[in-house]
This record gives structure tokens, C-alpha cells and sequence, in this order.
């Protein structure tokens, strides 16, 4: 076998809710029996965005922010590959957060996990768009699961908790098997405490709490999901699990062409296609 | 009765108030002097709104192919008041004014006594309400084709052509407003002052008409192009229609992103599949893309970079030309990594450029990018058919699953003298690598030791001279012993030319370079600059920015600075004399 | 008087949505006794984009999507202005969408006026992200107010129509007046049509529905107004009316310093200040 | 026992793990030097990680002021065997490394046998596992207080007055393991090999211990700067926290916005109102504001944006210094506009331009840039206390209520000889005007006529020439007859003075110019490079983009290039050879 780049040991701090959500990803991989050669794992920028060199797949380190359209980009261009982006609060919701709203609005069967430490840990401690009060106002924190709720086409909608594996790793494969089966965005927002400044073990322990574990709760149902999230966020609780589920149509199945690859695998030959490029030309003919 | 004078180069106005449709005229005439065999150079200028605002479209026709609108108008169709009395000073004293009076009189105090003025009342001949802006075009069409001594059977089947697909109700009435504008064109016009012109019959090739934006995108499809990302922005936009409308046929993607920054990083995201992969926009939306081209320099992922430039700063004026961003794309984005920066002369080149830059971008695995201006991105004129036998997609260095097997290791940044690392993309077995803008080792992981950082910054500055000597050569005319020349690019190209052939035949020998790889500068550049004199630099700028350039890289000292930044290009007669003035000034020089 | 810039008359073509709102915007102000030398109307890029132009007050062409930062920092640095943000649904949904989030979570009191045409105007009829259905894919329609409902912070949502000249004007007042009371942000969107390249009239005088006028509808009930926006838009029906409203704090507020000026009318005279910097320099005495 | 050397210029290194406070042992260092009237500059040398990786600080000690670090490192103190493997070829001969060998002894293989090898088991002495690294600290200063022959006394004052903020619980065992240093060091090190040197008492004026990062935002905030929204980023994330804990108290606002795009537009909208604005940044994110900061170049707003350099392209290498985005800064952003770019060679001079350019942006109504690279930006130095009472707020062409009154007209963008309109910010009566980037008449509508398009280019090119004469002025010194000349900016600051210090020393004359004002390029930049026969233009960068400015803009053809792009600022040593070898084969060159 040609040796390739081999999956370095992860930089974070001891302790970093980042491994966590690494070994949640690893394991997902395994479990859906995806090929390596087969899956591209990008990152954003962030202690968060090194999670790729981790993991045995093709990896991308992308811009500050940018990790989803780039995702985008991949999976119309070879829609055969399993595409997971990952990044961190900041990253997403900061920078990124425009993006977000439009990856939910175009549903791309991709997998999105977003390391949520409250905090920007790369840079030393700002504070991010899901701290939870930022000083000196009193700006309120970002829920991206409200957000997606909030955006027709949303068709994934999960948070876990790094603290707390088994409910992380069913989700995570839940998610990659969203994706796989070509369904859409799969979006997982991991609780994932950073020691260094923003230690939250302790208090996120006490607060999750898993919505799907409800009496007849329906994940299809996205009024009562944004009712139940809400409601639980204002009680202080943050709620957990695959919280809403859909059959929203995938963004790269509308560019489909029966009978044609994706655009990375096309024949783009001159024999295949100089007919047609002298048919275009013909029309503009002077 | 004058003799009418031949047509060989003939520039029309036509101008009203914006609104779509309102200048199909031009349309018409370019059917028909088309059928004449002439050549045609288009040009619109509109206000950057959609209704209201004066627009006006230029067509030169002439026998010889030319590159740019004529020094003068000799024929105005004017709708509007505002519009004559904007280039009434600026008519030549031969020159035609047909003009609407509906409203009221022309008010004819900016024209010399000498102009000929044919007054229309459109408003009474074209009353039907339904499509009115249609029914004073095809009026006025009938109007000019009967100056031009055209006959009504040639004018009326290019009419017929040109509305083809109006249904017969809306046609019928069309024709009927067409005759009645030859008959008043007759009544009123020749026969108080005979038919001013005569149409040619000239025999040429076979030609296309297109424009510059138009031209670029097919020449990236011709060459295996296959996905675009880009975000609607004037005078750009063409590019990603263009691409919307042909490349989902072939299975490609081509898509409108939520804005720039998602378009340049979808665009690398689909690049690093091995799609031949573009992205096109204007000025301030290259702006916010300079972090993602950077990251295409840095992380090695081959991308085409359409820039159709328009009058800056910022916002600027959308719909005027200008070449001020020639700084900010040689210079743009942090840091420094390799880039190639291509700048085609009219549509021809274009299409061929957006094929060269295409392959040059996987050849380079790094961004290539093509400037070009208003003027060239979206005046339409007829040009040679593309050669499409000379395009074929480069695949360069690109790794297959059994290439990698026979492989012992495989790394995505190997170091190796041309600087280009063969490549495998995702989904080839055994080819797992990472990508990445930081500073990275071969196997791309980030590292900073001050040694590895030289070599892969050697590495990537290694790549443009692996490339250089298949970069696209300049074209260069006029006298080649003369001791003067002038150089320019991109809207300047058809410019500098006729204005070297004025030269050359009012007895000033000069040599023009149209330069085409403005970035690395070529020593072809340098030795043409050396090899003369002095060397105008024709740009349309503020700042000489071509020129500063040029004088940053080796051409020092002997060149001047001819720049214009009114929104309004060159004109031929206005560079002749420039030029003439300045070598009079020269010569005084010289003497004292 | 000082003659100063005369606002000029719109460009938009004969019967545009555009119109309405600046006759709205007009009146409110009007309405509520706002001086024009303290006010600023800062506007997007589109046609939509020249509406500062038609008003009388201060104003400001921002770069496209920028509006609301712009807005933002206008505010911050003078409380006492009124300030308008006006732009279109490409400027706001599109390239501005994040922003847009970031100023609900925010919640500084400037009034947005969002002209939704589901179309770009200025650059010649392309898909907004409010367009019906985007082509050829399946992607769904943003609904601004769905989204500001799921963030935190968001204190005044409303949408009105370009075609419903009292419930525009009404709403249009009740937006003026809750910046100017200090109560955060108040978003309007506006239903605008594009008759040259969208023109839907006659569709949406048939599809608006005043969501408040049903019994007893509270506007602070967040789920409520979620659960009856939602279930409108499943039934193809466009819902109006100032749909949400509550207390969340102003951002400016929380930067306000008792006894202080904003920052534009801060005294920074050494006079007053040269002791202060003397007394940071000597922290780092060596 | 060899006689302690007596300490005039001492580099020392402290390497270990990245971490928290693995490093304060550089604090106390610095209390005992300042004490004794030392002059300090302070580096660090970080990987962009938390924790984990090669961290090191670095400080040299000198008698005589100095602006960059040793040559040579003459004393390490290293937690971690990969730091003395690293370093141990580029000690001297005279070096000591005291080493941890709580794991395993020191492998010596890259050190010279006469490097004196202090080897402590950390580990056996600092077990209490609380604080570890502080311990380890402490006791290293133990040592290293010893080996300088300071008494006990005055050291353990310096280590009180470092911790002075622990709790008295952990403070004690602090001292007791500074004490088992100094004892260790006793022991064991003096007792074989004699105290190796002999701190000083010099006596100096008070002075400042500051980086250029902070001492930027305080003449901002010096010279009335109440305004800044920024995004954090490496290496200039300290501005926005300077900022942030300083103008608050002053009514002001610091915010941190979602993106760079955000924190651009909201200082402009700021700005607009008339308080002084700032934002800062990093070269990705610089990247990112090009079209923001030409939206001020062009809609007349001014606006201060600092950009501390990190190595590029793309992310590159964030903690690492570099010079490479000389050529964004001054020609990044679509189309033209005036600007100003500055480059503060220390933080005393990061003082003053920072206040220079908070009055300069509201003197052009316009964009002013810092330029900044990590080592101005985060390297702290003593410098003499900055002059308070030099700064004063500078209001420009700002109309007040009354002047409105009593004028009859009012345009924002009125044209006149100085091309800076006076200016009603928003809430003054009687003000109200119209902003855009678009082009525009005198009143703020948008317009392309052609005429106005001009007279507004020429307006705005115009404020740069009204404060020309203010611009700063560069340092020069050395030979002032010398025929040879250096040139830099910013970090090459300190290196350059003291490389032309050693080489006049030498018998080479040579004359030095640092040039705070990159941006326009002045006329005093040029008569220096023609006042000599050739002029070293050194530069942190791979493309020379100095040199090519200068040759680009006057200075044609006389420029050699000394470039260095590995993360790793100039040593005055390598300079000093380079120039020596180049004078060499200059005179060969003449000979032949
Ligand atoms: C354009 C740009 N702006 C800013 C930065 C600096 N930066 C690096 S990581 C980061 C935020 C990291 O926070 P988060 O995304 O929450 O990741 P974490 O480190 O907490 O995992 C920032 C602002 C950058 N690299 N690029
Ligand atoms: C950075 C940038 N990208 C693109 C453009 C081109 N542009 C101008 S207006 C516009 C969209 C207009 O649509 P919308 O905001 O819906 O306003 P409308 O014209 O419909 O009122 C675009 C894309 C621009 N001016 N700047
Ligand atoms: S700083 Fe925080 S987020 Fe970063 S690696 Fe350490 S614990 Fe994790
Ligand atoms: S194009 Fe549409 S949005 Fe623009 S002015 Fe015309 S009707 Fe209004
Ligand atoms: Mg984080
Ligand atoms: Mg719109």
C-alpha cells in the first residue's frame, strides 16, 4: 500500500471536549463502514479546525468561516463522497453564519458537526456568539438549533454533548447516515467544553437534557420542536438528541443529470464534446 | 442633390431613456449591415439603473475589422432631447440627427448649422400603446434604411429576422410602422437633401458576434470547465448566465451563491475534486474574494478568476469601463503566492484566453486570473470563429488510483523543481492527503520550522516559471524599426492599434505591444519597452498603473503615461494627437 | 436657510413596490415628529438600495449587504440619532444574511426596512432568496421573520405590504416608534413587487393575511407567533402585521456610560483627558 | 574560576512545552533588569496552538537601547531536550544552557563541548504538583539570579514583586524553590565553573515596558480615538483588548464584531458621525476589508485600520512575522483611491503614529493604514515615555451648527483646491447631505458624467498632496557622506540602525534610511536612494515588494534586495555579512 499522510496526534489540551467529538467522528465512520478514500473531512479555523488532520480521509483546511460553501463545492462536484465539515462556534456562527442559513435554505447532503465551547479557544478566550452574556451588554447567545428551525428546508437538526459519548455517537452516525442515504444537511452542534477558558464540564453536565426522551415526541414536528427547545432554553436547560428530522429534497440531487457523473468525474474530452461547443457557436454566428 | 457617400466606417448613436427593448434598433442594423458583409463594434452605455436615465448603444460598421467606436458619430436615432444636446458639440459637421419630436421640437443649439436633422413625430406615426418602444424602432429602422439606400424587400426581411419571434399580431404592426418611416424618410429627408449614405456589399468570412464575458465562459467550458460559482454583479453578470445556461446540459454546475465569499470558496471546494472550476465577478466583489484566491495560491487548488472590471472605487460607476484593479489583482490578498493575471484584447482572445487560463490553473494548481474591462466584457463585435480544434483540457499532473499503487508514498506537497506536486482528489484510492493554507510539510501538515517554510515557499514561486514560456505572448504591430512605442492591454488593444496604423501612415513610426500575460511581467515586455526610445503606456486609469508596474520590474525610465479615467474610453484621434504632441514637445526638447 | 441636498425624485420604474415604502417611511416620520438633521436613513445596493436619496434627513449608500453593521455603528456612536436601514431582499437575505442574525441577537434600536421583491432588481431579474423556487433545484424561500423569531434578542418583527398603504403606514410608525423609544430593533419587512422582473402584484394581494387581527393573538407569545407563521406559509398564505414584539434590552444602552455623551460627542480635549492617559501610561513604567 | 564576565548585552532563551505561564520566568528576568537599568527587548516564538508544541521566549539585555534581538543566544534555559536540539548549532561557544532533566539527562550531541550544561531535576525539586510550571520558574530564576551574581536579596524581591498577585499560600513555596535554585546553582554550577557573568547597575531614565500593539491603540486613543470594532485575530488581537479595557471609561466603544466585513462597516458607520475610529486586523483579515476600507477611500470617511502582519499567504503562519503585505496595503481594493500607509518601526513610534494617523484619517476625510508586523506588533521594549502633550486632537474641516448657518449652500463633497470638503456629521442642523461610494456630484448624487467623474478623482487625489508636507518623516542615520545606503521599515528598524552601527564600526560607511511613510511614497525616500551609489532595501518577504514600490515610483535601477521570508527575523550579524559580501564583489565587479 502507498503510504499516504498518516492521522497526527490531536494538538488540543488535555482534556478539550475536541476529542470527544474526533473520536465520535472516527467512530461514525467505522460504524457506516465508509471508505477512507471515500471522505473528505474540512475544518474550519479554530482549536476545532485541526480535527481533520486527526482522521484517516481526505482532509481540507478551509478559510475562517468558509467551511460550508467549500463543503458545498465538494459534494456538487463529486456527490458520490461523504463530506463532513467541521468547525467551531466562532467559526459558524460568527463568521460563518451567513453561510449556515443557506447551507439549511439548500440542504446539501453534507454533515456539519459544530464544536460549541462558547468561546474562541484558538485566539485565547473571546467571547463567542453562544457565550452566554457578553459583557458589557447583555446580547443574547445564538441557538443553531432554533436557527434551523427557523429555515424551510432544514432537514437534520441534532445536538450532543462531548461529555456524554453514547448519545454523541449515536447522533453522529444518525447524522452520517442522513447524509449517505442522500436526504440532506445533517447539522450537529457538539457541546464541547474548552478547558482552557471556558471550563463548562460541570455546568453543561447538569444542563443537557435530552428532548427525544419525551413522551411522544415527534421530530417531525417542527412547531413543537421549536416549542420544546425554546421552552427548555428559557428554563436553562440545553436541549439535546436528534431534534427534528425531515424529508426536504437535497440540494446536489437537483443538479443531477440522468446518465451524466457529477462534475468531477465528467468527460470533458474534446472527442465527447466539440460537437456541441461548435452547435453553441454556431448561434453566434456573424 | 449630393452624391451619397459610401459606407466603409460609419458610427451610429442610438439614445433614449433606459428601459428594455428601447434600443432594438440596433439590433436591426446589425442584421443588415451584418448581411452587407460589414464588421461591427458594439457598445452600450447605460446609467446603472433599470428604467429612466439616459442609455445610449454605438455601432461602428466598417469594412476593415476594427476594435473599438469610431472618433465620431455620424448618425444619431435620438428619442430624447438630453441626448443631443450631451453630443451635439461633439457631432462631425457631416453628421445625421433623426430625432422624435412627439414631445416637441429639437432644440438645435448645441449642433452646427451644418448637421442634417430629420425630425420624426413618433408619437403620431406609433400610437398603438402596446409595445410603443418596439414600434419607434422598427420606424426608425425604416427611417435609416431608406438614408442608407437600402431597399425595402433587404430591409424589411432583416426586420422580419430580427422580430422573428413576435407573434404575427405584434409583427404585422411593426412592419407597418417600418414602411411608414421609409416613406417619411423619402418624403421629408431625400428629397429635400438627397440619401446622404450608400450601404457596401463587401464579402467577408464567416464571423461571430459576441462579447468579451460571453466569450471568456465559453472558452473555460471549451476547455473541460465544468463548475461555476458566482454572485450577479455588473458587468459580470453575463459570465455566470452564460455558463447557467450551457453548462447544466453537460452536467456541470453552475450556480448563484448567497455572495462572493460563498462563490470563491464553493469554487475551491469543487476545484479540489479536479473540476475544472471558475468563478466570476467585478471590481468590489474581487475585493471580498482576495482571501479566497490567496487561499488558492497557498493551498495549491487550481481556479479561474474572472474579473470584469468596472470604473472604480468601491461601488464606483457599474457600468462604465476602467482597468484600475490592475494593482489589486497582481497585488491583492495577503501574503504572496503564485498568480497568473491574463488580460484578453476583444472577444477572440477572450475565448481563447478563458481556455488558457483553464488549463494554465491546473498546470499551476493556483489561481489564474482574467482581467478584463467593461469595454471588452461587454461590447459585442464580430470576430473570427473560435479555433475549438486548438483547445484541449491539460490534465497535468494528476494522479490515477494505479499510479498511487505503484507508488511507495504519496504526499499532496512533494517538493520537486517545477513546484507543481502530482495531485490525487478525492475519491482516489490511496491518495488521502490534507490541504491546507497554513504552512505545511509535504504530507500537509501545518509546521513553521523556518527551513520547510522556505521550500514550499519555493516550491509555489517555482510554478510560474514551470509555466512561463507557455504564458499567452502579446500581440505587436505597426513599425517594427520604429524608435517610439505604445503599449496597452485589454479595451486599449483595438485603440493602440488603429491609432499605430494613423501614425504609421500620417509619417510618426511607432510599434505597439498589446500586452496579454500581465502577470509575471514577460521579457518579451521588457524587451519591447528596451527596445525603444520611449514608450507610451495607453491605460484606463489615474494612477498609470500599468505603468508603475512596468517600471517596478525592470522597464525604467523611458515610459510615459497616457491615462484616462472618465468612464469613457479612448478615442483614436485623441491618442493620435496626444502622441503627435508629445513627440513635438520631445523634439523641442531635444533642441534646447 | 442653508440649502442642503434636495432629495431627489425615485428612479425606480412607474408602479415598483418601492414607492410605497418611501412614502411610508416618509409619513412615520412625519408622524412621529422626527427632525430631519437627526435622523439618517442608510440604505443597501439595489434599487431598493437608493431610497436615501428621496428622504429627507441624513444618508448613506452602504456596500452591498453592509447596511445594517453600518447602521450599527452609526447608532453606537450617537444614540440621539433616529437611524433607518433600509435595503432590499438580496442585500438583506443574501450577502447580509449574517449580519441580519447578529443584529436580531444584538438588538440595537434602528429601524430595518426589508424591500422584498423575491428578485434582483438593479442587476437585471436574478433569484433572490426569497424567489418561489430556485432553479433547478428545490431550494425553499427564506422568511425573514421566521428567523429573527429564532433568535434571542429579537424584539419587533413585522412585514407589511407595498400594495396595503394603511397597514404599511401603521406598521412603519409602530417600527419608528420602538427604536425611538429605545427598545431595540425594530424589522420591518415589506413586500415590494418588481414589476419589470417580478411582478406579483396580483399574487400577493391574495396571499397577504394580517396575522394579528385573528382573536386574541398576542405578539409577545414567541411560539405562538412561530406556530401561526409557520402554518401560514404551509398554506401559501403571506402573513402581516406586527407579528412580534418584547423587551428584550437595547445593545446601545449597554454601552452607555451615566453622565456621558455618545461616543460622537465625547470631549476628547487633552484638557479633559491628558491626566487619564497619564495614569495608563504609568502601567507601564520600566 | 574564570572572572565573571560583566553583562552589556545578553541574550537569554526560555524554552519549553507551549502553555499558560510556562514562561514567567522572562518576568522576573525583566524586573531584576529593569532594576538594575537595563534596556529590554522582549520576543516570543509560539506555534498557533494552545498548548503543546516548541514555545520559547527570548530577551536581550542591554546597556545601550537596542530594537531587535542578539545574534546569539547566550543563555537558555530549557524545560524540553527538542529546544537544546533545535537551538544548540546557533549557540556560541561561551553559552550555558541550564537544562530540566527531570526525565532523562541532556543529550548534548548539537552542543560545542565548551558550552557550560547546567543540569536540574525540576522535577525532584518542584514535586508539589500545584502550579507546577510556576515552581519550575521559580526555581529556574534561582539559578539564573545566581549565576548573574545577584545577591539573594534583591532577586527574591524581584520574584515577590512578579507574584505579587498570589495568594501568600502560593507564593511561599515559590521562594522556597527559588531558593533550592539559587542553592542548586551554587552547589553544583559555581562551585565547578565560577559565577559565568556579573549584572550591572546602569543608571537610565524611567522608561516604558510596552508592545507595539498596545502602544498603537494608545496613541489612537491619545489623540481622541473613541471608536473601535475589530475581530480577533493573531497577531492583533491585543489592539482590540487594549481597547477594550481603556475606552469604555471614557464613554468610548470597543466591540468585537461577528466578521471583519462587520467590523469594518461599523467603524464607518461610526466614523460617520464624527468620532475617531479605528478597526484592526490581520492579513486574512485585511484581506477581507479591502472593500470596506475603499468604501472610506471613496464615500470621504476617515478611518484608522492597523493591520499587524503575520506571515502569509492565506492563514499562513500567524505567529510569525513578515513584511508581505506591503503591496495589498497600498494597492489592495478595487479601483483608486487616496490613502496613506504607515509603518511604526517600535512601539514608541507605534505611539505616535497611532496618533499621527487618527488625525491624518480625519485630514483626508479618509482611510490611513498602520502597518504593523508581529514583531513591531507583539515584541515588547523598553522605550523613553511617550509625549502626552505632542498629541492633540486635530478637527480638520468640521462644521458645527453655526458655520452651517451661516453659509448659504452646503455639499458634502464640494470641490475645492485642497479636495477636502468641510463636513456635517449627522444630527447637525441644517447638515444633511448624502454619502456613497458611488461617484457622485457635489451633493452626493450619483452620477457618470464624464466632466464630474474627473473633477471628483482629481478632488479625492488631491487630500493626499494637501497634508503631503505632515507625513511622517523617516529616521536616517549612520555615515551621512556614505555611498552606500540600507533602507527597511518596521521590524527591520532596530536591526538596520545597529547593523550600519557595526558596519561604519568596521570601516564599511554606510547611511540608513527607516521609512515610516510607505504610502505615498515621499520625495525624501528618493533623494536618499539617489544620494547613494547603491541602497540595501531589506525587507521580510520573498517578493522584494519594497524594492519594487521603490523602483516602481522613482527610484529606478540602484536597489539591491535582502529578503528573508522563514518566520525568522534578520540577525545584525547575517546583514552585516551580506552587505560586507556584496561591497566584496562590488569592488570585484568594478575591477573586472
Ligand atoms: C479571516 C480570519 N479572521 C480571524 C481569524 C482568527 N481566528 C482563528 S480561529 C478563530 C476563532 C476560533 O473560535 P472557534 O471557531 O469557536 O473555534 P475553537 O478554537 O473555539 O474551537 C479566529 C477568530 C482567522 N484565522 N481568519
Ligand atoms: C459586493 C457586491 N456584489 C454584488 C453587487 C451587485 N449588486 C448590486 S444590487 C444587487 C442585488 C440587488 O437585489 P436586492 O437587494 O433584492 O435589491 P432590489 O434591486 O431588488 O431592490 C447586486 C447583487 C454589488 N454592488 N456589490
Ligand atoms: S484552548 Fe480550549 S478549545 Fe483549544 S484545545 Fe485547549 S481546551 Fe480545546
Ligand atoms: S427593476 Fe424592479 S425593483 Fe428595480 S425599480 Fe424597476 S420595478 Fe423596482
Ligand atoms: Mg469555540
Ligand atoms: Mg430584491
Amino acid at each position: 500500500m502507498t503510504i499516504t499522510f498518516t492521522p497526527s496526534h490531536p494538538i488540543w489540551c488535555a482534556g478539550c471536549g475536541h476529542f470527544g467529538v474526533k473520536n465520535a467522528i472516527v467512530n461514525a465512520l467505522a460504524t457506516i463502514n465508509q471508505p477512507a478514500h471515500e471522505t473528505m473531512v474540512l475544518a474550519g479555523i479554530g482549536c476545532s479546525g485541526t480535527i481533520q488532520n486527526n482522521i484517516d480521509s481526505y482532509g481540507y483546511h478551509a478559510l475562517h468561516g468558509r467551511v460550508l460553501p467549500t463543503a458545498l463545492g465538494v459534494k456538487l462536484a463529486n456527490p458520490e463522497l461523504m463530506v463532513i465539515a467541521a468547525g467551531g462556534d466562532g467559526d459558524g456562527y460568527a463568521i460563518g453564519a451567513g453561510h449556515l442559513m443557506h447551507t439549511f435554505k439548500r440542504n446539501p447532503s453534507i454533515v456539519y458537526v459544530l464544536m460549541n465551547n462558547g468561546v474562541y479557544g484558538l485566539t485565547k478566550g473571546q467571547r463567542s456568539p453562544t457565550a452566554q452574556q457578553i459583557d458589557p451588554t447583555t446580547e443574547r447567545n445564538i441557538d443553531g438549533i432554533s436557527l434551523g428551525l427557523s429555515i424551510p428546508g432544514a432537514s437534520f437538526l441534532a445536538r450532543a454533548y462531548s461529555g456524554a459519548a453514547d448519545q454523541l455517537n449515536a447522533v453522529m452516525v444518525a447524522a452520517l447516515e442522513h447524509a449517505a442515504a442522500g436526504r440532506g444537511f445533517a447539522f450537529v452542534e457538539v457541546m464541547s467544553p474548552c478547558v482552557t477558558y471556558n471550563d463548562t464540564y460541570a455546568e453543561w453536565s447538569g444542563k443537557v437534557h435530552d428532548v427525544t426522551t419525551a413522551d411522544g415526541y415527534d421530530p417531525s414536528d417542527r412547531i413543537a420542536a421549536f416549542s420544546s427547545v425554546y421552552t427548555l432554553a428559557e428554563q436553562g436547560k440545553i436541549p439535546t438528541g436528534l431534534i427534528y428530522q425531515s424529508d426536504a429534497p437535497a440540494y446536489e440531487s437537483a443538479w443531477k443529470k440522468p446518465g451524466l457523473a457529477g462534475p468531477a468525474r465528467l468527460d470533458v474530452s474534446p472527442a465527447g464534446n466539440r460537437t456541441h461547443y461548435a452547435d453553441i457557436m454556431e448561434k453566434y454566428a456573424f | 442633390m449630393t452624391i451619397p457617400a459610401k459606407i466603409d466606417d460609419l458610427t451610429i448613436m442610438v439614445a433614449g431613456q433606459g428601459g428594455d427593448g428601447s434600443l432594438t434598433v440596433m439590433n436591426v442594423l446589425s442584421e443588415l449591415f451584418g448581411r452587407r458583409g460589414y464588421h461591427l463594434y458594439k457598445s452600450r452605455n447605460v446609467a446603472s439603473r433599470i428604467k429612466g436615465g439616459i442609455a445610449a448603444a454605438q455601432m461602428r460598421a466598417s469594412i476593415v475589422s476594427r476594435g473599438c467606436t469610431g472618433d465620431q458619430i455620424d448618425l444619431v436615432v435620438a428619442f430624447d432631447q438630453e441626448a443631443v444636446t450631451n453630443v451635439g458639440p461633439d457631432l462631425p459637421p457631416d453628421a445625421v440627427v433623426v430625432f422624435d419630436s412627439s414631445d416637441k421640437p429639437l432644440d438645435r443649439s448645441t449642433l452646427a448649422d451644418t448637421i442634417r436633422v430629420i425630425e420624426i413625430p413618433f408619437g403620431r406615426y406609433a400610437v398603438r400603446d402596446l409595445r410603443r418602444d418596439l414600434f419607434k424602432n422598427s420606424m426608425s429602422f425604416g427611417v435609416i434604411s431608406q438614408l442608407m439606400n437600402v431597399d425595402q424587400d433587404e430591409a424589411e426581411d432583416c426586420l422580419r429576422q430580427t422580430l422573428r419571434r413576435l407573434p404575427e399580431r405584434v409583427l404585422l404592426p411593426n412592419i407597418d410602422s417600418f414602411v411608414d418611416g421609409r416613406k417619411f424618410a423619402m418624403d421629408d429627408a431625400i428629397a429635400a437633401g438627397g440619401y446622404p449614405w450608400h450601404l457596401e456589399r463587401v464579402t467577408r468570412e464567416k464571423h461571430l458576434m459576441i462579447n468579451g464575458n460571453d466569450a471568456v465562459a465559453f472558452g473555460f467550458m471549451a476547455a473541460g470547465g465544468r463548475f461555476f460559482a458566482g454572485y450577479p454583479i455588473t458587468p459580470a453578470t453575463e459570465i455566470m448566465e452564460w455558463l447557467q445556461k450551457h453548462l447544466p446540459a453537460k452536467g456541470g454546475v453552475a450556480m448563484q451563491a448567497e455572495d462572493e465569499l460563498a462563490a470563491v470558496n464553493i469554487a475551491l471546494g469543487a476545484a479540489m475534486t479536479g473540476v475544472r472550476t471558475m468563478t466570476a465577478t467585478s471590481s468590489p466583489g474581487f475585493s471580498l474574494m482576495a482571501e479566497g484566491i490567496g487561499h488558492a495560491g497557498s493551498a495549491e487548488i487550481p481556479l479561474v478568476i474572472a474579473n470584469s472590471q468596472r470604473a472604480g472605487p468601491s461601488t464606483g460607476m457599474p457600468t462604465k469601463p476602467e482597468q484600475s484593479d490592475i494593482d489589486m489583482m497582481i497585488h491583492g490578498g495577503n501574503g504572496e503566492y503564485p498568480r497568473v493575471v491574463l488580460a484578453p484584447g476583444n472577444p477572440g482572445d477572450g475565448f481563447i484566453i478563458g481556455a488558457a487560463a483553464t488549463n494554465l490553473a491546473q498546470r499551476i494548481q493556483g489561481p489564474v486570473i482574467i482581467a478584463l474591462d467593461q469595454a471588452v466584457a461587454q461590447d459585442a463585435r464580430s470576430v473570427t470563429p473560435f479555433d475549438l480544434e486548438a483547445v484541449e483540457p491539460d490534465d497535468a499532473a494528476r494522479l490515477t488510483e494505479e499510479d498511487l499503487a505503484a507508488m511507495e508514498t504519496y504526499r499532496r506537497y512533494e517538493l520537486n523543481p517545477s513546484g507543481v506536486s502530482p495531485w490525487a482528489v478525492p475519491g482516489t484510492k490511496g491518495g488521502m492527503n490534507l490541504v491546507t493554507g497554513n504552512e505545511r510539510n509535504e504530507w500537509g501538515l501545518v509546521t513553521t520550522v523556518p527551513a520547510k517554510r522556505r521550500e514550499m515557499m519555493d516550491k509555489r514561486a517555482a510554478k510560474i516559471e514551470h509555466v512561463r514560456a507557455d504564458l499567452p505572448r502579446g500581440v505587436t504591430g505597426g513599425d517594427p524599426a520604429a524608435r517610439i512605442g505604445i503599449v496597452g492591454c485589454g479595451m486599449q488593444s483595438g485603440v493602440i492599434a488603429e491609432t499605430a496604423e494613423r501614425l504609421n501612415a500620417a509619417g510618426t513610426a511607432v510599434r505597439y505591444l498589446q500586452i496579454r500575460t500581465l502577470w509575471p511581467v514577460l521579457e518579451e515586455t521588457a524587451d519591447f519597452i528596451r527596445g525603444c526610445d520611449h514608450v507610451y503606456v495607453v491605460e484606463q486609469n489615474s494612477e498609470g498603473q500599468l505603468m508603475h508596474l512596468l517600471n517596478g520590474h525592470g522597464a525604467f525610465g523611458n515610459l510615459r503615461s497616457l491615462k484616462k479615467y472618465d468612464g469613457v474610453p479612448f478615442r483614436c484621434a485623441d491618442l493620435v494627437q496626444h502622441i503627435i504632441n508629445g513627440e513635438a514637445k520631445a523634439v523641442q526638447g531635444d533642441a534646447a
